[in-house]
This record gives structure tokens, sequence and C-alpha cells, in this order.
């Protein structure tokens, strides 16, 4: 095992909590990611192969597989991106590459997203002051990309009214976690 | 305290009385008033001056169109210049000033402008102010600035915030009266989703205002009942205070919330304003009407008002500008007011309707055939003048004038994709034209139907075709259907100094000379009469503009043309539109990994686009950034250096083809790179300048990871995907950007290795033999994390660059620091960076300027021609390929003390010194403490063959001249045997 | 605007990079184009009144270049299509 | 008629019963030497100097719908001559010369005010090239100054120095740069012409031209042929509209670019600031609005309209430099036809059809460069060669690769 602390996309060394009214902001810091890319001609059998991962088939354009101990977001045509528990899949990349072999392309992403959690009574206000996803019309299952201020983000719907997960950019964690709680101010 | 003026009845909160101040005088008024209906109240008619001729004004209108009656509302950094009396609710502890006047409302010396309006007509200053040519700088245009404005800014950062918001439905309805309500009910029954908005406080619109009943009962019931089924609905969100202000493409509308603009204060956390997008493929406009005014002499004084604005203050407010009133008319509507403030006990002291077929009234003179000529009172209406049917004139004694000349549909929005409104000849009036923004409909007064019944109707009606609802109609409920005709009544005969648009002084007078000096068309009108230019968009003066033009150039109305509306609807706050972008949030900030431990060692931190960088690591006793950066500089050049440079784009490249693709993105060759193995490459633009340049690194046949200038990141992944998706769509190769995942280092200096073999683990040899310049590999450090290591140097010296997932960054840093104790090992920032790189020569963004090529960068034989390559044709272009094109070359000054400037031209050693002699310019410069003197790079003319050569470095600008020699751009280890070292 | 994606459905144009005129795909034949061919690629337009063919990114959202027919006079988009599919119909396949 | 101290206040004494038309509304003749097409500022200014300095007698000016409508009449009002190119600078100095005279060469007050222009510099990489631009103008003949974060301080005390994400390091000023009565220009300039004896004739829409054997012998209007020995064409926006019935391509794009202006103020500003951070510039006119305006919305467009995402994006500029304009409010916002070119600078030049001159491709720089413009165009016009500050303005200098190229941005027309 190597000697090398961690720290999370805020600095810390425990994941950031922030609550306001009847809402939970929780930074995310164990979730290991990879993106997975199908090479030209080989479309099917990446998916196949995909599939054998995921047990299940790979999520459609605008979807998630929320499921353990893989899930998965639709990145781009025939391109995903698979998370996994961290702590027991921190090198999720090399094991994906072993199964997916020369199918696909695929790319260590764990450390190049931060994330968030909101979850609570109500988080659709929130989201209604973040972004231009139509919060309300989403269900659980639902993934988009979009822009929160000004950040290339993810918006993973676990259940529209209670439960949204959030990655974006990590260099950004910052400013990212500093206009989602002021969003949660100001609408909650 | 007495509030003179106020009636009985209203929607005013008697048991909620609110203390309130204008211009430093204490009044009281109720919650549910506006401060003009409060002041009205208080028996305050003069609220304003207005802009050119500084004359007294009060509110004409009870609403957004209002012209005259503007304040400054609040105080210190909370100022809001020009805010409408007439829709700012009252609240505890209101401030307000007046505005435009000297040394107060009351007496303003610069009503004097009045007295000399004879000179002061449109256009006036085009014609003067030329002589003598020096005076116009110096004493006439300062005047005229300082006239300029009504209001004044607080000069003060807004203390406040702003939210932006977004919101989607099936139907967006924008107004709440008879129609908007209406339809919005037909919509939410239906189960859609349905967005309902208004700018008013509150629901119902004219309703609120009038004494109609539906279904037998009182107005007012029914909107109640309305907006309490509405609100128990879960579809339909209800939007008062709430103003759209722009209908944009494809269904997308701005609207801006007031949620704090009626407190005091905003709550803690809360937003001032919120400006929502509001994205509706379906739209229903119920906007209503406004009643227009009739010009006549003087028809500008405190107490004159629309007719239907009187109504608004007597039946929603309680409250009369004053106790005796007349109303001037051309339509019953305008007998209304006259029946509504009877009822409340207002004399009537008459009602001019110019119409000989007059109705008739048994509580209160009406005088057929008449009109209203001139007007007295000098703060406030004290007579209105009348010419009678018979000729005869007649003095009528009055503390305020009700006007009625029609009324105008609210077409706004309609034309705000330049459809243009089309002329309806019943109405005289304009009505929504025939290419509305798409998904748009229109509904009630706002498409000219005026009776309550048919706003009801209309709005239910449009409602279901804009949402394809099947079947029967609920019924609509009963209301008034008066028929509505209007006959056009713009101005009285004869009349000269009458005023159109109130606020910027414009006259019928104007109109006319405006005509006469050949300014006919309606762009022309207002341009050089300022007419509808106003912060009230010309709602109430456009159209009499327009009807006199017409009339004088023999034309109807619609041939002469109509303005078209633009947005935003009302006037709003700029803060509104920045939103929460402003401060330290303008834009998102990017961290480096190592960012919280620099932080911790006292460093200087530079914004880098919008990453934040060490600058440098001063340590005690520096005083001065020189001292700290030259330190970094010795001490990575003696022994070794960490800089974090993160910050530099990472693209993983993958596919069978990854290596032709990158053949293709850069000019020089990578087909044959080894496995193992990093090259320098150079991105051409297609127009064959330099666009970016950077390593490509192969860590497997079928896997590169290209690295880019920090700056062009996102553009180079931009620009590799189009090649990619669009230029060779059948190439194996994906593309994914993984800057920020990998924390990135380099460890530079002659003991950089003996540091990286501390933490690299034992099993991967990085001696010189196994490990050489530009090698690359996949390797571990700090006993099994995974990492990557690439030896090359920006710095000149024997140099890697070692990266770990970014989470590992900060430790990885503070396990350099520690193992590289024994070497001194020394943190360096971007300006030590910046000097390293300038003493080795190497282009950055001062000399990839985006105008300049492989050859002016001394690369020109890199671009190779065995091969296509993106910019490689045009690149050959002779204008690019000139005898004397400028070259990258070095530049010392000859008095080593002497001080080089980046943005300095090089001038022969003699000679004239002008833009005809110029020979070239400095990119960067930097001192440099290897050869104790200030270095520069810069393009020169020529440049290759010139070396050796004295020149002057001119910059006028900083004034500065100093006698330089032209030298290698490689100040530092020209054999670059350090770096193989 | 709103752009119609072919595979994400209705987006807010904020989300896109706007390169221009399609007409960028048909990059000329390195082999056979003249210097007259390479100048009028890079730099001449139709610049039409009217309907456009267009190159979008789609940055904030699944990067996917588009070719958008478009009206810049109306601003109303007739036709969105990926551009990669586009670029094989115009024969760009190696 | 010629305006004066003295005919104004007679005309105040007798109710201005004596003030004419400022140009006449003639009907085409059959036959010019010279026709222009389009009346805005640049077409209207080229017939003012055929007129007066060129000598030129029969000249028609042909508007497709009233003069000064186009951008002359939809702009931020600036002027300047900071330019870094040798290709660029002399003219705008010229004409920032020809702006300096103006009023009196009209007789007609345009409102020149010259309370210069500010560029606030962020970094370190935009001082060196602020001082490369300083450099180049002062050593054309240009005016500039450099300003340190001291001077800037005591001169904008506004602007924000607090908590600003990209701080102010400093700022290039030109203190002879200042704004204009945009509408004034193009009245100016056409009073001025028809006094001349130029046919200025409104509503009248070009829909093609005559060409016979490479030779240009007219153009067809909605008010039917009209003849002429030289053509030249100055339609900005809609420069690719008119000379594709030519059978022309450009190497331009009409881009919108919006503008807005705040309900009006008393004076708060000096001059013209740009923000070197973020796409915001702002001056504030003579009646005490905010005039200001950003980048292109960014797609190519004849709409004159643009949408919300730049009209926040420039308000976001605002809010991060001058924090106080929060509660100003923003009166009316507008969109006007760009020609934005490959390189970001104009042409001014013949055609390959003889007799046919185009003058276009001025981006956003169109307003400041009204006078040189009509100076140029008449000199190419009357004498059939460039004028000496536009010598670089040629067609063909993509084809040699002699580009003009401010910003470095190549041939993306919606980056210059």
């Amino acid at each position: 095992m190597h000697s090398l602390t961690p720290i999370t996309a805020l600095g810390g060394t425990a994941p950031r909590v922030d609550q306001v009214a009847g809402v939970t902001c929780t930074e995310i810091t164990d979730l290991a990611l990879a993106s997975v890319a199908a090479r030209l001609g080989k479309e099917k059998a990446c998916a196949k192969a995909l599939k054998a991962v995921l047990k299940a088939a790979p999520p459609d354009a605008g979807k998630a597989l929320l499921a353990q101990p893989f899930s998965a977001v639709w990145m781009g045509p025939d391109q995903w991106m698979i998370g996994a528990d961290f702590a027991t899949h921190e090198d999720l990349a090399e094991q994906v590459k072993a199964t997916l072999k020369d199918a696909a392309s695929v790319t260590e992403q764990t450390d190049a997203w931060c994330g968030f959690d909101l979850a609570g009574d109500d988080v659709r206000p929130v989201m209604e002051l973040l972004c231009n996803v139509n919060i309300r019309a989403m269900t659980g299952g639902d993934a988009t990309r979009t822009s929160i201020h000004h950040l290339g983000c993810f918006v993973i719907c676990g259940d529209p009214q209670s439960f949204i997960r959030i990655l974006g950019p990590r260099a950004s964690a910052g400013s990212l976690h500093h206009a989602i709680t002021t969003a949660m101010a100001s609408a909650l | 305290m007495t509030q003179p003026n106020r009636l009985a009845g209203g929607q005013i909160n008697r048991d909620a009385p609110l203390n309130f101040h204008f211009d430093g005088k204490a009044y009281q008024g109720y919650q549910g008033d506006t401060l003009a209906s409060a002041l009205l109240a208080n028996n305050v008619r003069l609220m304003g001056r207005s802009f050119k001729y500084h004359r007294p004004r009060g509110p004409l209108t009870a609403g957004s169109e209002e012209p005259n009656a503007m304040v400054e509302l609040r105080g210190g950094a909370r100022q809001e210049p020009s805010t409408r009396a007439t829709t700012a609710e009252l609240y505890h502890g209101l401030m307000a000033k007046s505005q435009n006047r000297w040394p107060s409302l009351a007496f303003d010396a610069m009503a004097i402008n009045d007295r000399f309006s004879t000179f002061l007509t449109a256009g006036f200053y085009y014609k003067t102010f030329m002589w003598p040519a020096a005076f116009w700088e110096k004493i006439y245009e300062p005047i005229i600035r300082k006239a300029a404005g009504l209001g004044s800014l607080s000069m003060k950062a807004d203390p406040d915030v702003y939210d932006k918001g977004f919101r989607h439905c099936d139907l967006l309805v924008i107004g709440a009266g008879p129609a908007g309500l209406s339809a919005a009910l037909t919509a939410g029954r239906s189960g859609a989703q349905v967005i309902l908005a208004d700018e008013d406080f509150a629901m119902g619109g004219r309703l609120n205002s009038e004494t109609l009943s539906i279904n037998d009962a009182h107005a007012d019931a029914w909107v109640a009942h309305s907006i309490a089924e509405l609100f128990a609905m879960n579809n339909v969100r209800l939007m008062p205070r709430t103003t759209v202000i722009g209908a944009f493409d494809h269904g997308i509308y701005g609207a801006v919330e007031r949620v704090s603009d009626h407190v005091h204060i905003p709550d803690e956390g809360k937003p001032r304003q919120i400006l929502w997008r509001i994205y509706a493929p379906k739209t229903l406009l119920c906007a209503g009407a406004t009643e227009r005014p009739i010009a006549f002499d003087n028809n500008d004084r405190p107490g004159i008002m629309l007719a239907s604005a009187l109504r608004s203050y007597a039946n929603r407010w309680a409250a009369t500008p004053a106790h005796r009133i007349a109303v001037f008319t051309n339509n019953d509507d305008g007998h209304r007011t006259a029946i509504d403030l009877h009822a409340k006990g207002v004399k009537i002291a008459a009602v001019v309707d110019t119409r000989l077929d007059a109705p008739f009234s048994d509580q209160y003179e009406v005088l057929k055939g008449a009109q209203v000529i001139d007007s007295k009172g000098r703060l406030g209406l004290t007579f209105a003048e009348l010419r009678l049917a018979d000729g005869s004139e007649r003095t009528l004694e009055c503390g305020a004038l009700g006007v009625s000349g029609g009324w105008n549909p609210n077409v706004h929005l309609t034309c705000h994709q330049r459809g243009r409104p089309t002329w309806n000849d019943d109405l005289a009036a304009f009505v929504p034209g025939g290419t509305l923004p798409p998904g748009m409909s229109v509904a009630g007064a706002a498409v000219g139907l005026f009776s309550t019944h048919d706003a009801l109707q209309s709005g239910a009606a449009e409602a279901k075709k804009a949402l394809g609802i099947k079947g029967r109609a609920a019924p609509v409920p009963k209301a008034e259907d008066a028929p509505v005709t209007q006959t056009p009544f713009w101005y009285v005969e004869g009349c000269s100094r009458a005023w159109l648009d109130q606020q910027n002084d414009v006259t019928v007078k104007d109109v006319k000379l405006s005509h006469q000096e050949g300014f006919r068309s309606v762009e022309h009108l207002k341009r050089y009469t300022t007419l509808g230019m106003a912060t009230d968009q010309g709602k109430t003066s456009n159209m009499g503009g327009l009807a006199i033009m017409a009339e004088l150039a023999g034309k109807a109305i619609p041939e002469v043309g109509t303005t078209i509306f633009r947005p935003p609807y009302t006037p709003t706050a700029i803060g509104a539109f920045g939103g929460r972008m402003r401060g330290m949030e303008f834009h998102p900030t990017r961290l480096t990994p190592s960012h919280f431990w620099a932080k911790e060692r006292g460093a200087v931190f530079v914004e880098v686009g919008n990453w934040l960088r060490a600058q440098w690591f001063p340590i005690a006793g520096e005083t001065h950034w020189r001292e700290s950066v030259d330190r970094e500089v010795k001490a990575t050049r003696a022994s070794v250096g960490v800089c974090d440079c993160t910050t530099l784009g990472k693209i993983d490249v993958q596919g069978t083809d990854a290596a032709a693709f990158l053949n293709k993105v850069y000019c020089n060759g990578f087909a044959k790179l080894a496995v193992g193995k990093t090259r320098y490459g150079l991105m051409l633009r297609e127009d064959g300048i330099a666009m970016d340049d950077g390593t490509a690194a192969r860590l497997e046949e079928d896997h590169f990871v290209v690295t880019t200038t920090t700056a062009n990141a996102a553009k180079v992944y931009q620009h590799m995907e189009f090649v990619r998706q669009c230029l060779f769509p059948d190439m194996d190769v994906q593309l994914i950007s993984t800057t920020e995942g990998w924390a990135q280092y380099a460890v530079a200096g002659p003991n950089s290795r003996k540091l990286l073999q501390k933490i690299v683990d034992a099993d991967h040899d990085i001696s010189n033999e196994a490990f050489p310049f530009m090698a690359c590999a996949n390797i571990t450090v700090c006993g099994g994390l995974r990492a990557r290591l690439f030896r090359i140097s920006f710095s000149g010296e024997l140099a890697f660059e070692i990266a770990v997932p970014s989470r590992y960054g900060d430790a990885l840093m503070r396990k350099l620091m520690s193992e590289g104790e024994e070497f001194d090992v020394t943190p360096y920032g971007t300006e030590a960076l910046g000097v390293m790189r300038i003493e080795k020569g190497h282009a950055a963004g001062n000399e990839l300027n985006g105008t300049t090529t492989a050859l002016n960068l001394g690369m020109g034989r890199m671009v190779s021609k065995a091969k296509d390559s993106i910019g490689s044709k045009l690149s050959e272009r002779p204008g690019l390929n000139e005898e004397d094109a400028l070259m990258q070359v070095g530049i010392k000054p000859l008095d080593a003390s002497q001080k080089v400037t980046a943005g300095g031209h090089l001038m022969k050693a003699t000679g004239p010194v002008d833009a005809a002699h110029d020979q070239g310019y400095v990119t960067s410069a930097a001192f440099s403490p290897e050869l104790d003197s200030m270095i520069g790079l810069g393009f020169l003319k020529d440049g290759g063959n010139r070396k050796g050569e004295r020149m002057r470095l001119v910059s006028p600008v900083t004034n500065l001249t100093v006698e330089v020699e032209i030298v290698s751009a490689h100040f530092v280890d020209p054999e670059g045997e350090r770096v193989r070292a | 605007m709103i752009i119609n994606h072919p595979i994400l459905g209705p987006r807010d144009s904020a989300e896109f990079t706007y390169l221009g005129d399609a007409a960028m795909i048909d990059r000329p034949d390195p082999d056979t184009a003249s210097p007259q061919d390479w100048h009028d690629y890079a730099y001449l337009r139709d610049n039409p009144a009217g309907t456009h063919r267009e190159l979008w990114w789609h940055e904030g959202g699944d990067r996917s270049w588009l070719v958008i027919t478009r009206n810049t006079l109306t601003h109303e988009i007739s036709k969105v299509e990926i551009a990669r599919d586009v670029a094989r119909k115009m024969g760009r396949s190696k | 008629m010629r305006y004066s101290g003295f005919k104004v206040i007679k005309e105040a004494l007798t109710g201005h019963k004596g003030w004419a038309p400022a140009w006449r509304d003639p009907e085409p003749q059959p036959h010019y030497d010279i026709i222009i097409i389009g009346g805005g500022g640049h077409g209207l200014a080229t017939a003012h100097y055929l007129a007066k300095v060129y000598g030129e007698k029969k000249v028609a000016v042909i508007e497709k719908g009233w003069i000064g409508g186009g951008n002359v009449g939809r702009n931020t009002t600036i002027i300047r001559s900071n330019y870094l190119l040798d290709g660029n600078e002399p003219f705008y100095e010229f004409s920032l010369k020809l702006w300096e005279g103006l009023e009196q060469d009209l007789n007609y007050n345009a409102m020149v005010s010259q309370r210069g222009i500010m560029n606030l510099i962020h970094s370190d990489a935009q001082r060196d090239a602020f001082i490369r631009r300083g450099n180049a103008m002062m050593l054309n003949g240009a005016d500039a100054e450099y300003l340190d974060l001291d001077q800037i301080k005591k001169e904008y005390p506004f602007l924000n120095f607090n908590d600003a994400r990209f701080p102010i390091k400093g700022g290039l000023a030109q203190r002879r740069g200042g704004t204009v009565r945009h509408d004034a220009v193009a009245w100016g300039y056409a009073r001025s012409a028809d006094s001349r004896g130029v046919d200025i004739i409104q509503n009248c829409e070009v829909t093609g031209f005559k060409i016979k054997n490479g030779k240009c012998l007219g153009v067809e209007t909605s008010k039917g042929f009209i003849g002429a020995n030289r053509v030249g064409c100055a339609v900005a926006g809609s420069s690719g509209r008119l000379m594709s019935k030519a059978g022309m391509r450009l190497p331009i794009e009409s881009h919108v670019l919006q503008a807005f202006v705040s309900e009006g103020l008393k004076p708060v500003l000096p001059g013209v600031i740009t923000f070197g951070a973020g796409h915001f510039y702002v001056s504030q006119s003579d009646k005490g609005g905010l005039v200001f305006g950003g980048d292109l919305d960014g797609y190519n467009s004849y709409a004159q309209r643009g949408n919300l995402p730049v009209v926040e994006d420039v308000c976001e500029g605002g809010m991060a430099i001058m924090p106080m304009i929060g509660r100003a409010r923003l009166l009316r916002m507008w969109g006007g036809i760009m020609d934005m070119s490959m390189d970001g600078s104009p042409i001014i030049d013949r055609t390959h059809i003889d007799g046919l001159y185009f003058n276009g491709g001025w981006c956003y720089g169109g307003f400041k460069a009204t006078p040189a413009s009509g100076y140029a165009f008449a000199h190419l016009l009357a004498r059939d060669a460039p004028h000496p500050t536009a010598t670089a303005y040629r067609f063909n200098r993509f084809e040699t690769g002699h580009m003009i190229d401010e910003k470095g941005m190549g041939n993306q027309p919606n980056l210059h």
C-alpha cells in the first residue's frame, strides 16, 4: 500500500456536508470513474462486453444505470462513464479495460470529477436556480450533461424530488459547491 | 396621520398603516398602496420634473407605462434612480426623493429652460454650438452633459444579490387579467403545465380597478376564487411581481421576478430579483391595453392623468388626486371614471366629451361636442380651459382631469421578433400582426377584444387552441359585453405646446418641425425628436406622434408605419441580468492539486484563465518579487525545483488510428514515434498559422497522451473533435480530456533524477540509459501508486514531469518537498517558469499569438511536406514566406543594467523611429539570473540573419529607448546538453 | 435558441459552440486541390439571408458536432443532423 | 441652407417657419457617373467626399429604406484609432482626424465628444500586448497613454478594486477617442452631399446589377433601371446578400451584434471604458444613457435581434467590473447585422467586375471608420486607385497570405 494520503476535491480530509432547511448537499469522495468509448466498428462488441460488466444493457442516451457494484451514465454516442465504489475499484479503468480489451478505449476519470449529492424533501427549487434541465419532467434514471455556474456538469436523477447527483470538474469543486449552497440558501 | 384624499373601500389594508418619506417629509399609507397612490391619498400631486424643460409633473398613469412620476427610491448603495412611483409597492420605512430638480421639487431653477423652449426645439443642437470650434469640448458640451439624465446612481456597488433560474411549461400565460385568468383556468384544468405571470403584485389586471361584475357579483370575488383554484393546482405556477420582459427565439422568454423589492432589505441569502428563463412551447399573451391620451396645450400638469388611472386610484387604492375632478373623453369608457368617482363622493366638475352624441347623465354635467384646449395651475391643475360645441369658451375649476382617447392593445411582446402590428380601423389602433413569435397567441384587450366577456371568452378559447384541448369549453362566466368602437381623436385643433412624450418633452410642435425638416419616416421622427425614446418606451406617446405625422404627410397611419417595440418590456435592473456571476464568482475558479499546500506555503497566486496558479513562493526576508523569482530560478538550475504544471491541457488519444490522427493535427510527423517516447508537436490552424504546441507521449501502440498549453486546452480539444468527427469520420480514434484527473508536476534541475529516485518505486529504472530524454512510462510511486513519468523539459535543465491522480497531488507535493530537503528542493511558480523558458528560448502564449507561423517561430522545417496535415497547404502562401519574414530572436541590452520591455518595437541602430521603419517587436522579457541581465524574445524581420546586429528597442508609450543586441533565442545551454544529462 | 439534438432532443443553444458554414466539412483533397481551392474553402462563404447549413458543437453536452439547417432571417431551425453522418455521406470516409 | 447661431435665433423668434428639409427627396435620373448603393454612414460619407473633395457632379446614393437606418443608426457610437497593425492604424488615425474636423466640414453638429477611451488590463500578457499596441499607435503618430493601477483608481474610482475575479493591473488610454451622436453623422453627411447636388434616393431597393461582358453598366432597382459608369457598394451587413446578385462570394459572414442602453442617468462615466477580462464596454451618452455592448451572439444572422445568453454575458461583465450599475435599468436592447470578415479587417477594393467597387467587412469597427471609409472609397471610385491609407484592404490578401488579423483569431469571423 502506498504512502500518499488523498484529499477531497474541496481540500478536506472528509466529505463536506451542508444543510439548508430540509436539503443536504454532500461531497462525493468514494466514486471511481472510467470512461468507455467503443472503437470504430466495434460498437456492438463493446456494448455486449459492457453488458457483461454492468449485468445490464449500457444506458441509452440521456439515461443512467444506477446499480451496484457498477453504475453507468451515457456520455455520448457509444460512450459511457462507468462508476464504482472507490475503496474496492480504485483501478476501475484497468478492470474495465481488461474485460473490454480492444473493443473500447478506456480512460481513468476518477479524479477528473468532483461530485455532490443533493438530498432532502424537495431539491427541485434548488435545481431550478442551478441549470436549465427540466427537473420536474425528470424521472429516476435520467441523466444529462448541462451547464451549472458556467461549468459542464452531469446531472443524474435518483428521484426528481428528493435525490440528485451532480458531477462537475474537480478543479472547480469550490465554485460548484458555492453555486449549489447559495442556490440552496436562496430557494429554500 | 390624516390622508385627506383617501376615499372609502379599495384593496388596501387599513389595519396595516405604513409610514414613509418623500423628499424628507413623513407620510402614511396602507399595505396594498403604491407610492403614487399613497402620495395622492396624502394630497401630493407633484412628484417629478420633466427631462428638458423641467416642467412640474405628477402621475399620468397607474402602471408601468408611467412617464412622469419617477423617483429615486431607497438610499445609500441601494438607491434606485427613476423608479416608477406608480408601481413601487409601499413598505414600512420607504424613502423616496424626487429627481432632476434643483434646489427643490417645488422650486426648480432649471425650469428656466421652459421659458427658452422656443430655442430648444427638436434637433436644435445639431444646428448650433459649432462656433468657435474649440468651444464645443470646453463649454457647450459640459453644459449639455450636466443636464443629462433624470436620476443618479449611488456610485457604490449594489449590495444585493440576484439569481437566475430556469422554468419549463406547456403554456406560459402573460398577464393575469380576465383573459389571463380565464386562460390559466382552462389550461390548468386540462392538466397541462402552466405558468401564469403578471407584473403586478395583485393578480386580476383591470378587474382590480373597475367596478364590473362577473356572474352577477363584484368581479373581485371571481378573481379571488380563480386565483384560489389555480393556486390549488400543482401543475400551475402563479408568478406575481414577475414581468415577462422579452420573447426570444424558439419559445424562450425572459422574466424578472421582484422577490424583495417590496421589503426594506432582502432576507439573508435571498436575492433582490430573479431572472427566469422560461421555456414555453406555447405562450398566450394577455397583456391588456393602455389608454391613450388626447393632446392639448399644457396637458402635462400634475392632476391631469388618464381617465382609467383616476379610476384605478379611486377603485383599487381608494385615493383621488383631488375632490373636484373633470373628465375629457372621446368615448364611453371615459364616463366610467365620472360614474365611479361620483359614486365615491368625488365632485364631478363636468365630463367634456368631444362627441355631439355623448351619453346623458343625471349625476354630472356632460358637455357634448366640447374640448379641453388649455390648462392652468403652476404646480398642479387648477383650471381647465374649454371650447364648447358652439365655439364659446369656458373655464372649469378642477384639481384633476381624466383624459381618455380610447385604448391601444399592448402588442409589445408580439414585436420582439420583429413582427409588425397591423392597423385595425374599427379600433383606430394597432393590433398584433400576422407574424407573431412562433408559439405565441394573443387574447383579450391585447388583441383588441375590450369587453370583459370577450376577454374571458378569448382567454379560454385561445388556451384550448394552443394546447389542443379537446371537448367543449366550460361555460364562460357572465360579464359585461358592451361593444367597443373607437373613433380617433388625437389632439385638439390648433394646439402647439401640447405634450406627446411627457418625459422627453416632445410636443405637437416638435413633430410638425420634424416633418417640415424632412424627418418624415417613423424612424427619423423618433430619432430627431426623441419621441418614444424615454423610459416608458413611448407606451403613451408613440401613437399620437404617428397620427400627427400621418396627417401632415396626408397619409393613413399604417402608411407612415409603426416603430416596433424591443425588449425589455419595462426597464430591467442590469444586476438581474448579471445574476450571481460577479465579484470573485464572475468566473468559476480552477484550483491546482497543490493549491492548498501552496497556500500554506504563502505562495502569491495569479489568474491564468480560470486557473489560480502559484506565481512565486516568497520566503522570510524577501521584500520584492524579483528576489523570490531569482532565487527560485537559481535554486532550480543549481539543484532541483518543483512546479505544478497540472494546468496544461491533457487529452487522452486512443484507437488504432491514433498515430494517423495525430499526423493530421500536428504539422510534424508522429507515425513513427516509438512506444515509450514523447515528441514535441506544433499544431497549425487550417489557415497555416500556429495554433498551439505541446507534447504527445506514446504510452502504447494505440494510446497517446497529448498536452496543450494552458490557455488553449479547450480550443484544441474542440479542434481535434472537429477533425475527428467532421474531416476524418472513419478514423478509429477516441478523445477525452483528462486535464483535471492528474496532478502533474515538473521536477527540474541537475538533482531532479536523484530526487525522483526516492519517490519512484525501485522496480522502475529512471537512469539516463533506461529512461533517456523524451522518454515516458506508466510507473508506480511511493509504494505502488499508479503514476506517469515523462522526461521532458521546459526549463532547459535535466527535468521530468510526474503525474499522479489528482487527489494524491497534495501528498505527492509534500513528499517531494520532504524527500528533497537534502537537495534544498525549491518550489517555483509561473514567474520562474517563465524566466527559464525565456532563457531557453521556448515559445509560449506571447509568441503563439495567433499571427505567427512555424517559420516565424523558427520551426519552418518542422512542417512536413511528406504528408498532409491541417494548415500545411495554406502555410505555403507567399505572404507567409517572404524573404524578410519575422523570425524569433533573442534580445540583450548592451548595458546589462538596462530594461527590456515586452511590447517594445525594434528599430535600426540609426535612422528614423516610426512605423515605416519598424523592424519587429519584443514578445517576452525577463531578468535572467543566469546572464545577470534582462533578456527578451521577439520577432525581427529576417531575424535569422541578423544575430549580432545592434538595434534600438523603443517603447514610447512607457517612454523607453534601449540599445540592444540581437542574439540567439537560446540564452542558456544552446546545445541542449543539460536536458540530456 | 433551442436546438433539437437528434439524440438528446431539445437543448438550449447556450450549451453549444458555433463554428460556421457546414461547407467546412468539405476539405479539399490535399493531392489534387489547387491553391485557389484552398483559398475558397478557407475564406469564401455563401453567407445566405435565408437557409444556412452550419456547424455547432455540443460542448456542454455529448460533444457531438452537428450540422444544423437554420434560417438566418428568422432563426427557424428546420433540420439537425449528426455531422459525422453528414461527413460520411459526403464521402469523407477514409 | 447654412446653419448658424444667428439663423437659430432668428427662426426661434419667427416660429421656426424658415427651416427647409435637410435634404431633397428626388426621383432617380436615368444615368449617373457614380452610384453608391447604401444610404448608411459609409455610403453617405462617400457621397459627401466625392462631391466635396473629388468634385464629382453626378452622384446618387440609393437606399432601400430610410437613410441612416442601418448600423449607423444602431451602434455604440465609439470613435478611436487604437489599432495594432500597420494595415489598420494609419487608416483609423486618418478617420479620427476627420472626426475632429467634422462639424466644420459639414456645418452640422454631430457632437463629436473626445472624452477618451480606456482599455483595462488584467494580466501580464495583456499588458505586453497593449504596450505593443500603444507603441504601434504612437509610431503611427496617434496618441496613446499607459496608465498604472494608481492612475486608474484616481480616474475611475467606481470600478471594482475590491473583489475583482480578474484584478485591474493597468490600462491603455487614447484621450482623443470618444463618442459621436451617431444619427447626426448620417444626417450631416446626407445634408452636405445633398447640398452639393448628390441625389439621395430613399425607399429604392437594388434588385440586380446590369453586367455586360465583365462590365457593370448600372443597377436594376424597385424604381427601375439606373445607369452608371461606376457603382460602389457600401451595405455593411447586407454585403453578402447584395454581392451575390453580382455572382460574388465574399470572405464575409453576417452576424448579429447586440447593443444596450440604460435609462438616462446623471453623468457618471468620463469616457469609454472596455473590460479586458470579459465582454463589456460602455460609455455614457449626452442624454445620460449608459450605452454598452459586448460580444457577438456568434451565429450567422440577418435578423437584427439577438438572444438572452449574450445579454447575460454582457451584463455579467458589467457587474464584474462596475458593480455600481446593478440598480441602473436596461432600457432597450437591439441587434445590428455585422459584416464580419475573415481576418477582422475591412475591404475597400475593386471587384473582378469592371466598374463595380466594394466597401465592406467592417465587422463591428464600422462606425468609427465612417469618415475615412467614405473618403477612401470616394478616392477609389474617383481615381480608380486605393487611397494611401487603405492600400492593405484588398480582396486578394487572403490568397497571398497578407491577412490583417488584429486579434489573431484566423479565418473564423465570429471570433474577431
